[in-house]
């Protein structure tokens, strides 16, 4: 299962969309950085199984993470790569 | 070297980021090195593929390197189709001379495939 | 498992090479392996001897340095990129005969070949985009 | 390196003995490049030459060893599309010292 990372604003470009549309069922998405603005976007919830984000760069930015998204940090984060295979960011 | 599936992802434009240009030459090193990997145009990075004059503005030709593939022995280019149509891009017009253009209705699926992707 | 990182952001213009270093801290605590640190594109200002960011702000480089040296971290600068940006050895920049040497200790210049060795050999590569 | 002289022109050589001027390449230049790798250009090395222009021509990349012998397998046969032919013709790296007679880009010491 394809672990898929976001670290780019749903309202600065399209790489949360493109990850989105690169999708497959079971797949799992981090967002991080200004991937973190995207928590409340409804294509991500649709589309999603597994959602989450890094605490800290939500905190830093002022985020608030709604429940349906897991906050995780960086320990966990790793984890998840361990977990998964292949991994993919989408940026800028 | 023990054997790893590799798939580079290209999604940048040529030309307005130094990715595209990178991102090729980190795929023919790869080549070069005999991991070979397999190669996805997506999203923007399906640009790469129309006719180019570089020359215009000063840089070189990046659709001449993508050429270059088959002598590295990258044989076969997929193609994200839907980037394709969002771009309002024929794939039927697509060629590259020794190059197979494959395309994807499931980028998804593909990627699901490899131990290990490049994004580019 | 060993890990891979491939880092494209220079640093104090992306958030990349900072969200790589925390990666890369919790992957040393988490009992895993960096099996090599690959700076490509604009990363490659990273190992740049001559950053002085003011004192109030962190020093990546610095960071850099120590988990280098406290995990004998391989840390890669890409060969083309590097020459492109003006990062260079002591021997590159002979060969190139430009005037100065600016790749900081702990750092090495190396060809693309170590990005696909090091796809080959590590069990996970993760990409920090710009 | 030392700078070559063709007819009295002086055409400028970096420290490796790459031309500093693409521009300047002319077959005679090429002979002296040969010569001071201790090369004589014979027919083969002609015929390699050429085409190492053409695949910088196509691709707008200066070749490694191992698309150059696939251009070559192309271009002229299975017989000299080896690596063994190169290795003869432009010792001891055949796509470095090659590109340098050939008066293409300095690679990028990338691989």
């Amino acid at each position: 299962m394809t672990l898929h990372i976001v670290n780019q604003s749903p309202y600065a470009g399209s790489a949360l969309s493109d990850c989105l549309n690169a999708l497959h069922p079971g797949d799992a998405v981090v967002l991080i950085e200004d991937g973190v603005y995207a928590v409340n976007d409804p294509r991500l919830s649709a589309s999603a199984d597994n959602s989450f984000c890094l605490g800290a760069d939500a905190i830093a930015r002022g985020v608030t993470v709604p429940e349906s998204i897991e906050t995780i940090d960086e320990a966990r984060w790793v984890a998840l790569c361990a977990e998964h295979n292949p991994i993919v960011s989408w940026f800028r | 070297m023990p054997r790893k599936s590799i798939l580079a992802i290209c999604r940048h434009a040529p030309y307005g980021n130094a990715l595209a240009r990178e991102g090729l030459e980190a795929i023919l090193a790869c080549a070069a090195m005999d991991q070979v990997p397999a190669v996805l145009l997506i999203n923007d990075g399906v640009f790469l593929l129309l006719e180019q004059d570089a020359q215009q503005i000063g840089e070189k030709n990046l659709r001449r390197n993508l050429a270059a593939l088959p002598m590295f022995g990258v044989e076969t280019l997929h193609l994200c189709e839907r980037s394709l149509r969002e771009r309002g891009i024929d794939p039927a017009q697509l060629s590259l001379p020794g190059t197979e253009l494959k395309l994807l209705q499931n980028p998804g699926a593909f990627i699901a495939g490899f131990d290990q992707v490049l994004s580019f | 498992m060993q890990f891979t990182l491939v880092i494209y952001g220079a640093p104090h213009a992306s958030e990349g090479a900072a969200t790589a270093l925390r990666f890369a801290r919790a992957v040393l605590a988490s009992g895993h392996e960096i099996y090599r640190v690959f700076f490509y594109g604009d990363g490659i200002h990273n190992g740049s001897a001559l950053a002085a960011p003011p004192q109030d702000e962190q020093d990546l480089l610095a960071q850099w340095q120590q988990l280098q040296q406290a995990h004998n971290l391989d840390l890669t600068l890409c060969i083309a990129a590097a020459q492109r940006r003006g990062v260079l050895s002591e021997s590159e920049a002979k060969r190139l005969e430009k005037p100065a040497v600016n790749i900081a200790a702990g750092f090495t210049l190396a060809g693309l070949g170590q990005l696909a060795e090091a796809a080959a050999l590590s069990d996970r590569v993760v990409t920090f985009g710009g | 390196m030392e700078n070559l002289v063709i007819e009295g022109r002086e055409i400028p050589l970096d420290k490796e003995g790459f031309l500093r001027n693409l521009g300047d390449w002319s077959p005679q230049v090429a002979e002296a490049l040969a010569a001071q790798e201790n090369i004589v250009l014979t027919e083969d090395h002609w015929d390699v030459i050429r085409l190492l222009q053409d695949f910088y021509r196509e691709f707008e990349l200066s070749p490694a060893m191992r698309p150059l012998v696939k251009y070559i397998d192309q271009h002229l046969g299975p017989e000299k599309g080896r690596s063994i032919f190169l290795m003869q013709l432009f010792p001891p790296s055949p796509a470095k010292i090659g590109s340098k007679i050939a008066g293409l880009p300095k690679p990028t010491n990338c691989l």
